[in-house]
């Protein structure tokens, strides 16, 4: 037995994506954040997107490329206080933002992931976030119950790859990629570098390659990768 | 492995198709991935924690901590990784397993499976076989067609608690290939030198068949 | 800053381990399996435990002196067929056991160590697993509460450990130990080999040292751990 | 910083014991881990995937990949992890955060924190606040006692969305450590220069004084 090839260009990895599509985008802040794929996704045009990103970066920088677009309807996101733009469209009532509890939003990704329906936590029982939703006893102390989410697509940053899609990941570029690379019917990873075969030790696979569809080697490392000089 | 079992077992690595991922229950849903071209690209799950099994290893050549779900000794392929017990079955319940092959002790004309306990007698557990048979996306049944008193293992209705409700697709025994459908058990092929007479004798459920000549294996 | 140091002996790891106590052991069959910890749970003696654990090993290996010294009053697990005793125990009412969906014990695990109250699940919806169980809808669908599992000790076999308590495991000895590792009030591993500060590459730890109480460095690999020749 | 900030921010790294797994939040908080000691036994924490955090780092010896929660480039220690977003809030919220150190719009003397919105103005989301203020084992706010306009953060009630119920221990200002009782806040130490009097006018609701001599810092 071998493994198969999934490697293909970036315009075969994007092709097709819907409008009114959900797209899970990993990354915190810069690291982790597929820039380039965001770009095909802005070049190839879906609208009316529901983005599911830890946060909506900066201005000029991955997720805001979409906002600027106007390709986003809806974003389910923790943060997004360093984007102008997002906060902006959220209070002119032409984003809707839902936001959550950080480890709430990887615990509904993941519970996508792993096929649950959803899980149960106390998180935010005090807060407005907890509006809605509905509760649930469990030996006399109430629950939150929180839905699995899962995308129609995933947009993966990893470190390096290898043709079947095991991927790694370094340093804080981790956070929501491996999470939401279990999540989606489409899960699209772009690698700094693409290694063949057997060149990821499968103890250190971060997310093993079943998970993965289509893997794209990225080219060049764009300024927006890069060290952010405030 | 008599004659018949084993072009079951060739028969049934027919259904697994190029780039599958794959998970072959304990028993003779092993011994398929023997009929299978040595780079054929397929990805074999073993539930304990792997992607990518390669060959099974001697006790002399096998490493201590690489098992399989059965306890065999395998090795890996170029491109396997290890992951914990949560991410493989996260794998499974969410769709990225594409066929499973399992043994049973029952299969109802509705496709219920029942192969985890015989109560009174015999109760291991269920192990991973639960998640197996409801989430993976084709579940394939690998078994002798009756019990070793004779009795049908297929049947109108299981009489032992269930695995999953209507997860079997396809069932494949020393007798012959049998498909669940709407309608119950409809008879795919038959095997050498079995008879249509012996096989619904056999068969504990109606068996409907196929118009013109049934093929045999 | 520098992280502390959590080496001990193995005597004084698990000392003080209660009667009635809940411990979850990791391993599935042989491979991390933490055999040794197992013996000095025997040697110690606590009585009317609760084992977790997804087998009940084979014959004089592991969980089954646990069950030959009459310390254990109730298992949750997935399988036992491997062990006779277990079976015979269970079937004479001298030991309780609770079967579970293996990914479902998993989870349920996981769950603990994450904080949450349970997860939502329609796995072994239509079996006698189900049966007693709390369900919830969402979305007009039908889930299973399975609740959150926690214990007062885990036992851990780990390959290699640093002295905060990092971990790695090797092969598929990796199984429940790393969801284990963060669901007790106490983790002890046992560790092939014990690494100054620093001997992981942080990037594929794959039990991060604050989930860690005490680590002990194994001084020999015993029969049980090696190849099972049936 | 000024001089009563900078005691304040050194009087609470006393907080932090030997051992401890601490997280602190953006602003005053980061500041607080350059008044212990360089070998100082201590994991710090951020949510963003690393248990281990080591020096802040310019921008010229920087990792590109390797971030605080709060965006600064940091750096590892020996013995440090990485781990994803879920596995950082497992941690968090299972009990393994000793302590967190937060920032606050508000604190009512019931201990419940408002961080995270102010509504029509300034809405960026929790972010990881939520669960650090929840689930930490024990929550110590710093901030300015007074907001820019000179009105009490600590008050009665908050008035702002909370970001979670009665879990602030401890509050320090550049004016004073207070403690939530029971009874509500409690002067612990009060900051030199500042008299009871400023102390009790610029505080929101009542302050309970200890008896006998009030230390300073």
């Amino acid at each position: 037995m071998r493994l198969p090839d999934k490697t293909t260009t970036i315009e075969d990895a994007l092709a097709g994506i819907a409008d009114g599509a959900t797209v899970m985008i990993g990354g915190f802040g810069v690291p982790g954040t597929p820039f380039t794929l965001i770009h095909e996704l802005v070049r190839q045009g879906a609208q009316n997107l529901t983005v599911i990103k830890n946060d909506a970066n900066e201005t000029d920088m991955g997720v805001d490329h979409l906002l600027a677009s106007g390709q986003v309807a809806r974003l389910i996101t923790t943060h997004i206080g360093l984007n102008p733009r997002a906060m902006a469209l959220m209070n002119e009532g032409r984003l809707e933002v839902e936001f959550n509890a950080q480890g709430i939003l990887a615990e509904r990704v993941r519970a996508g992931g792993a096929g649950l329906g959803g899980i149960l936590t106390d998180i935010a029982e005090d807060t407005e976030l907890a509006e809605g939703k509905q509760t649930l006893a469990i030996d006399g102390k109430s629950y939150i119950v929180e839905t699995a989410l899962r995308a129609d697509v995933a947009l993966i940053h990893a470190n390096r790859a290898d043709a079947f899609g095991n991927l790694d990941y370094v340093a804080t570029a981790r956070n929501f990629n491996p999470l939401m690379a279990m999540a989606a019917s489409r899960v699209i990873a772009e690698a700094e570098q693409v290694l063949p075969m057997g060149g990821l030790s499968p103890d250190d696979v971060h997310t093993p390659g079943p998970f993965v569809d289509h893997v794209v080697e990225l080219t060049q490392i764009s300024e927006e990768y890069a060290i952010v000089r405030r | 492995m008599s004659d018949a079992r084993n072009r079951m077992v060739a028969r049934a690595a027919r259904e697994i198709a190029p780039g599958m991922v794959v998970n072959l229950g304990i028993g003779l849903p092993t011994q398929v991935v023997n009929h299978l071209p040595a780079d054929f690209p397929v990805c074999l799950h073993t539930e304990n924690g792997l992607a990518g099994i390669g060959p099974t290893l001697p006790p002399d050549r096998a490493d201590r901590n690489l098992i399989d779900a059965g306890g065999a000794y395998v090795s890996t392929v170029p491109g396997s990784a290890f992951f914990d017990s949560a991410v493989s079955f996260a794998l499974v319940r969410s769709g990225r397993l594409d066929l499973t092959m399992l043994g049973a002790f029952e299969v109802s004309q509705a496709g219920d499976l029942a192969n985890w306990k015989v109560p009174g007698k015999f109760s291991p557990g269920p192990g991973g076989g639960i998640e197996l048979a409801q989430k993976a996306r084709r579940v394939i049944v690998l078994s002798t067609h009756t019990d070793r008193a004779g009795n049908p293992k297929l049947k109108t209705e299981c009489s032992l608690p269930l695995t999953a409700q209507g997860c079997v697709a396809r069932v494949f025994t020393d007798m012959a290939v049998i498909d669940i459908t709407p309608g119950g058990f409809a008879l795919v092929e038959h095997a050498q030198g079995v008879s249509i007479a012996e096989l619904t004798e056999a068969t504990g459920a109606p068996l409907s068949l196929p118009t013109g000549d049934i093929p045999t294996f």
